[in-house]
């Protein structure tokens, strides 16, 4: 019985104890028609030997050799140290720390992973962490929503330079309650919201999200956004890569007075891919509207001898106290993730991530240069950029990106059905990871596959419509 | 000591920076950062032995017996969590073609698959990161269901008073009124309140069976009625499932939207506070609202469902497909147990559950619903104890940690008074639970003979009790270089 | 500074403190003319990044598909418990236990794993690792020469049926003392030392070693041996494989009285085949002569409290304490391999060990049916046999190996070196990890291979003399 | 509690075993073992609680300072760990052909490359699994060299008194008398006792420099010329090589022969007593005898040299390569530090020693060597603690463990009375030396003030001070079921 260590000699003796016959009359109090008797649709139970047979012909099949797609989840150095300490049973086996004298290490790893988000976002306070960027930017607007008292707009402005999955979860998210959300386009030549149009946009709202980077890879000029937005009676928002704020202004620093509150996705932090999470949300905010900010918090305090230790703190947000009238509802969150990122931002420190992404841009900047020297291959956007960037294709996007798989290079994300506005938009990202040869293998590459792809738009996959065949 | 006290100016762990690049960057200074964050600048050796011993200071599955109940602290196979690190699934894109992840959506099919055919259900989505996104997802797939109907007055969800915080707090981010009904003194939930509170108005209701009491509600089928004749829809709050695995299944119960907590029962690692995976599985009817993206499997190849399949999906709640290192653990973890071992969860989870209380109970112990079989779990209350000798349920349980064992959940659900709900799962042995019986009897002994001893708990950890109130009153939330 | 934590700050105060300008004076009492400036051969510095990917590199070249080799190291499911256990910090970092206090957690793990061994031998004790199971063997042969109260005899007799690699390293190391090695012929009917060939080499001996399985997978004739050996006053020494001892009769159990020494390679016990090493060596012997057993050994004791305890113990024969006149010379042993087969015995127990012996056997005998069937392929022994057998194949091995390494299969070991009696004879061996399908593969490529093979020996390897060109 | 304390007759992990194959065998009974051996009955959880726990009782580099004289406890790279855990080099045969393994081989060559560069030497084998089988393979190839030129009447190896047990042991290994020589009050050889003893008798002597005691020996020019001259060969002891690694080179000091460990210099993990790695580098003369296998580089591809290619090798010392997995893990670390980095190991790991021993010093603790640097290590000694506190080495090394810190090592070198060899290594932070050396001062003081409380200690440990007495008195080796 895997996982199960009772004996014959065990059961019976436990049953004696409880003093039925047998495990069946334990269940005597569920109705007899509602009880099944077998699971036919499942397979036949696996060896640990036989698993890991299964499992490691899967992973085979989704071994790339050359990754050069970003878009919201960063291949970076991990390393090996961090998941070493994090994998340690004590941190991985651990729940959350409602036994605070229990949990100390998960506590006090939680308080300095506070003060490092917070820092880093140069804000006053940082959560526990939330699921992941997409979440914590609609948690961040709900917040901003409840916690603006300058305003009753219920109005949220989002530029479409946001990562659109991230607008989609938004909209699924905080659509529930009402809120209305408008989409500010952007400019065509730098792939930016720029003052002009948000000009055709003004009037009260609850709140402004900003991207740093944004979805495109470039930046948005912050402190003029966030000055707008301020007059504009909005709380600021931004949503950023925790990475990058290790070089770029952070948003505790924007503008005059500096964004509100500061979210985003933590995967660049220490966690490696893995087909798309576990991840975790980062949300900070100031200090005067900590009391709306979603998901746990730690805090410091001392014991009965005055000791230093750690508790779980605020819980009057939270739905195991206050239930329907919490700040959110969320309970599990992403606690291991962030274990992972603590002990990433301690190896790397101030100047380790920021040499990292400088070699991020210096990466990305290099491949732009090669690029660009392929005829038909444009960089759609002028500007600065940190390290993604779009480009124009002379053939359709799909079929280029499927010439390169046969390289075993995945060559970036097609935005044809996300921006068709940007003909055949390729964005494209390289980290630190990628050294020259790699680029000049992305580039070689890229020729060959711009040479065999068919002009023709191929690759429409045949849509299955739910309500017609169920899934 | 905290990390940022061992931080040296300058100090570094060189090994893990890229090489320096002496490059000039075209980024205008304005959106440059001027000062530094405050992280450590510690040496990597430093910091494998700060975390190495600040680990140490936790509880955990691999280190103590933790009987939290609702929580289902059950052994989270370290195999399923090695092979989650194979480099197929760790260094793979989730926007990778679809023809490049093969594997891993194999895997989220596989999954799918297994979840309907534990729930009885028709339609399952992985995408949800924790059982309250689980329920989120639920109660917003219930408001897209009646508002295709054109059903749209209805603006309220039941909860029983029982029910886990989550379930109020996430119709309420649907946007829903909550109106809570009480629970009777056997622990089923009271019909006759539930059919005064069921109405033109009701959207649906979020029950969990067996519930957070721990007993299995027998009106369920009852309950069902009243509410579908009602025009409402039954949520199940999968964090029981543990209890029913394979022994019963919501679908068969009569719930329209479930959601499953990975990190209960299939065994994912908690990881100090997550991360956790809440699929959720519908029956028929609300199929097509089901959240984005799924996988679907068409003549041997496996393709991402998204907006264009499935247009009336309540849409998107991560950036990706959720947190697919979960899913690929809970799938190996349902592959290591089978259609064999999938049963046998609930029924040694059972007997665990019940031979404490029986122990417990002879040894003096108040079960709440003395009349109710245990299911997974079970409540006793300290009350009476509390009355008689001022000990409260808290003491009881920080005394528990001086002798080696976690704690079980207190003070929930909130309608028992100084409860403890004990929740065993089935991986632990009879030797295991025989010595915590044994430390609660002897802890009992001890509120009778020397209460402050209980009052003063703990007394072995790195810390005492700790001031809460305090940590809550002067906010302390990040450390400050001074 | 790789590892190197000091700061500029940190290194003056410290030279200060000790009263030097450079860190270069505190080599001052080095001559200066054996001073060295720098290292030109050595190569610039890795990050971990680089390296990682390096070693990436370089693993890939050494994966291979199905490994049907055998011959001392076998591939076997080891679950991954057993590493992520052993992997912890406090494992793998800590030294050899000599501050018992503060490190119980080895001591106890070691007790714990003397006791295991002891009982899978049938012996009353053990001792806590060697180096591998070929010096184990020298050692065992030492103690043997040592023990042995009945002769003087310094003959020691070795079948010719050990592993060649484990009487060359016997030969290696007992062979500085003067000790005579006597290699007793095996019967090339059965692969097997027999009574009729022993007959040949009566006379008193030191000792007598026996494997079981042999080297060639067959199973000696191990009471009728012991007993033989006891008559010529010889201690016996059984070498065997310790997985195969849950299901075989185990030295201890051997002939009237059993054999005194048992000693082998740990590693099919959760050591992984990690190209070679590290693996262990285990050593158990009888009671009455423990105080020749050379090595660690941990004892049960109590502190001054009266609670139970583990210290190293006996270290009276330890080079540490007796120096010249020590049982060996052995200090730092394989503690982290035997941590891991600690683990992973206990995961067993002893029906899953024998259950795993069951599995390699039938795999084996698998293999053996269908691989008889293809034309000109024979198996060269009868008689009983474990996990392994020799094959006679109709074409030169190696060129079949070759063949065969084209679909990536190991095919097995070639005998032609060590054993060129046995007309291109190949060690074949089969484990638990190998399904119908593996085996399948294995007989179909095996012809195909045949087929395509030469049949002139090839592959005849340069050698070079080194005395000619260095290493 | 034992393991065996915690199993249950017919418990299992049976996820772990095999599937149950019911066909016969055919095995004669005789030859099959009727009983089980005792080993656990126990579950999955069972076992990685028990061994975790078992874990948290052992000090170790990653949860402490641990500044162990002779033993170089300096942090072991997570990464390099990590990456020899990579698939292709875990599951790869040692008697793979050649070409299906050269990327272990290309790791190997590299390493036997690197160590010659760092040692001066002409030749490297990585055979031997440890320092002390490093010894013997040095010795045997001494008397091999002797024996191939007919000077076959050498029988004596010379060792220092202050040399470490492997030393002479070795020697008797390989059929020599030892004769022990004795180290001047400076700490060096004495010059006249090394004249006085070499001889036609003389095969070799062994060496540390700097030596075990902690200090250069100056003369080592000298004293090769005299060994030389005798017709003897020149042994180093490399356990010391941290204190030189691209400083001095032994090659260039006038060794013939010497042995690395890999587990010190070189960073592999100690593993709770090893494995090891124990690398032999010879000078020219000595090539030919150098132990197989060894990897040679042909036109890009990389071979095993044996006994075809070597006829005058010693031997094989074990049934492969030796120890692999260390080897690669070396090769790694050498990678990172790279020609910058491996002469600031020597440079930072002086510093470090010499660091605390002025501090100490300061504090009034009594170098045994007082005229002379430190080099990575060096001893106190409490000769006078002993004789006006009636306290010892051992009082101050369990106090220290109380403190958080591993114990220095005691009573070795056995020349000086009451010692502690204190070696830092280069990777701890002179915040943590400063913690150390506030132990000690504080300690000192106890001892002062209350030496019970060192003649008792440890006092925080899992258990107290131990009966080593009675340990070897009453062997009690193996657990007996009852
Ligand atoms: C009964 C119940 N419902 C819902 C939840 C919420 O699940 P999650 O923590 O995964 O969001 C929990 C978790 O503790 C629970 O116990
Ligand atoms: C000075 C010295 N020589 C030799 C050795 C023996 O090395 P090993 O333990 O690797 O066999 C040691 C190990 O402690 C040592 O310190």
């Amino acid at each position: 019985m895997p996982f199960i260590p009772h004996t014959e000699k065990d059961i019976k003796d436990m049953l004696s104890t409880i003093g039925v016959a047998k495990i069946e009359d334990l269940f005597d109090e569920i109705p007899a028609n509602l009880r099944i008797k077998e699971l036919p649709a499942i397979p036949e139970g696996l060896t640990e030997m036989e698993l890991a047979r299964l499992m490691r012909e899967r992973a085979e099949q989704d071994l790339s050799a050359l990754c050069f797609i970003g878009a919201g989840a960063y291949e970076h150095h991990i390393p090996a140290a961090v998941w070493e300490v994090t994998s340690r049973g004590e941190f991985l086996t651990a729940y959350t720390p409602y036994q605070a004298e229990a949990s100390q290490g998960t506590l006090q790893l939680l308080y300095e992973y506070q003060t490092m988000m917070a820092s880093l976002m140069a804000l006053d306070v940082s959560n526990a962490s939330l699921y992941d960027g997409a979440s914590a930017l609609a948690e961040a607007i709900l917040m901003a929503v409840r916690a603006n008292r300058q305003t009753k707009s219920q109005r949220i402005l989002i530029p479409q330079t946001v990562h659109p999955h991230y607008r989609h979860v938004v909209k699924t998210i905080v659509g529930q309650q009402g809120i209305e959300i408008v989409e500010v386009p952007f400019d065509p030549k730098t792939g930016t919201t720029t003052l002009a149009i948000l000009q055709k946009m003004a009037g009260e709202a609850a709140a402004f999200v900003i991207p740093q980077p944004n979805f495109f890879g470039a930046l948005e000029d912050v402190d003029a956004l966030t000055d707008w937005a301020h007059q504009q009676k909005a709380l600021v928002i931004g949503v950023v890569n925790p990475l990058a704020m290790s070089l770029l202004k952070a948003p505790g620093e924007w503008g005059q007075t500096g964004a509100d509150i500061a979210c985003g996705e933590g995967q660049p932090l220490g966690v490696p891919l893995a087909s798309g999470g576990p991840y975790y949300g980062f949300l900070c905010c100031k200090k005067d509207i900590v009391r709306q900010l979603p998901g746990r918090i730690v805090g410091r305090t001392v014991d009965t001898d005055g000791k230093q230790g750690f508790v779980l703190t605020l819980q009057a947000r939270e739905q195991h106290i206050r239930r329907a009238k919490a700040t959110s509802n969320i309970c599990t969150n992403q606690g291991l993730l962030v274990t992972a990122s603590t002990i990433y931002m301690s190896l790397m420190g101030p100047k380790g991530l920021k040499r990292i992404a400088e070699a991020c841009y210096h990466a990305a900047h290099e491949l732009r240069e090669k690029v660009k020297t392929i005829p038909g291959v444009e960089v759609a956007f002028t500007g600065p950029s940190f390290h993604e960037m779009v480009l124009r294709l002379p053939k359709p996007v799909d079929a280029v990106l499927d010439e390169l798989a046969k390289y075993r290079i995945q060559g970036g994300l097609s935005l044809q059905k996300t921006y068709p506005q940007i003909e055949n938009g390729l964005l494209v990202c390289a980290t630190e990871t990628k050294t020259s040869q790699d680029i000049n293998e992305y580039v070689e590459k890229l020729k060959l596959a711009l040479n065999h792809a068919s002009h023709a738009s191929h690759n429409e996959k045949k849509t299955v419509t739910i309500k017609a065949e169920g899934v | 000591m905290l990390i940022f006290e061992q931080s040296q100016k300058n100090r570094s762990a060189t090994v893990q920076y890229p090489r320096a690049i002496s490059q000039k960057m075209d980024i205008p200074k304005a959106l440059l950062r001027q000062d530094e964050p405050l992280l450590p600048e510690v040496s990597e050796l430093e910091v494998v032995r700060h975390y190495t011993r600040l680990s140490r200071k936790n509880f955990s599955i691999d280190t103590q017996f933790y009987p939290l109940g609702s929580c289902t602290m059950k052994y989270n196979p370290r195999g399923v969590h090695r092979l989650a690190f194979l480099e197929g699934f760790l260094n793979h894109h989730p926007l990778s073609l679809d023809s490049q992840s093969q594997g891993f959506m194999s895997c989220t099919y596989e999954l799918q698959e297994i979840l309907k055919a534990v729930t009885g259900m028709k339609g399952v989505s992985l995408t949800p990161m924790a059982g309250a996104q689980g329920e989120f997802a639920g109660v917003a797939m219930i408001r897209a269901y009646h508002q295709a109907r054109g059903d749209v007055a209805r603006d309220e969800i039941i909860v029983p008073d029982a029910a886990h915080g989550t379930n109020p707090a996430s119709a309420v981010q649907c946007g829903y009124k909550v109106k809570e009904i009480p629970t009777g003194a056997d622990g089923n939930i009271n019909m006759e309140a539930l059919r005064a509170a069921v109405g033109p108005q009701t959207a649906g209701i979020m029950l969990t069976n067996p519930s957070t009491l721990g007993v299995f509600e027998q009106k369920i089928k009852e309950m069902s009625e009243i509410v579908h004749k009602a025009g409402g829809l039954l949520y199940y709050d999968g964090a029981n499932l543990n209890a029913i695995l394979g022994k019963v299944r919501p679908g068969d119960m009569g719930f329209d939207v479930m959601h499953i907590n990975l990190h209960k029962t299939f065994a994912t690692p908690h990881g100090g506070g997550g991360p956790g995976g809440g699929p959720v599985a519908v029956g028929e009817r609300l199929v097509p609202y089901l959240p984005i993206p799924m996988v679907t499997k068409q003549g041997g190849t496996y393709r991402w469902l998204t907006e264009e399949d499935c247009p009336d999906t309540i849409g998107r709640l991560s950036a990706f497909m959720g947190n697919g290192g979960i899913i690929l653990r809970a799938l190996m973890y349902a592959r290591l147990l089978g259609k064999q071992g999938m049963h046998r969860v609930a029924e040694f989870a059972t007997l665990n559950a019940n031979y404490i209380l029986a122990k417990l109970r002879t040894a003096g112990f108040t079960p709440a619903y003395p009349t109710r079989r245990a299911s997974h779990e079970f409540i006793i209350t300290l009350k009476q104890e509390a009355k008689e000798l001022h000990i409260t349920a808290l003491d009881v349980a920080k005394r528990l940690l001086d002798y080696g064992f976690h704690a079980p959940t207190m003070y929930f659900p909130l309608l028992v008074p100084e409860c403890l709900l004990i929740e065993p799962t089935e991986t632990e042995s009879k030797q295991v639970l025989d010595r915590f019986v044994d430390a609660m009897v002897q802890i009992l002994q001890e509120a009778k003979d020397n209460p402050d001893l209980l009052r003063s708990a703990p007394h072995t950890l790195p810390v005492k009790r700790l001031d809460e109130v305090k940590a809550a009153r002067e906010l302390d939330l990040v450390y400050r270089a001074c």
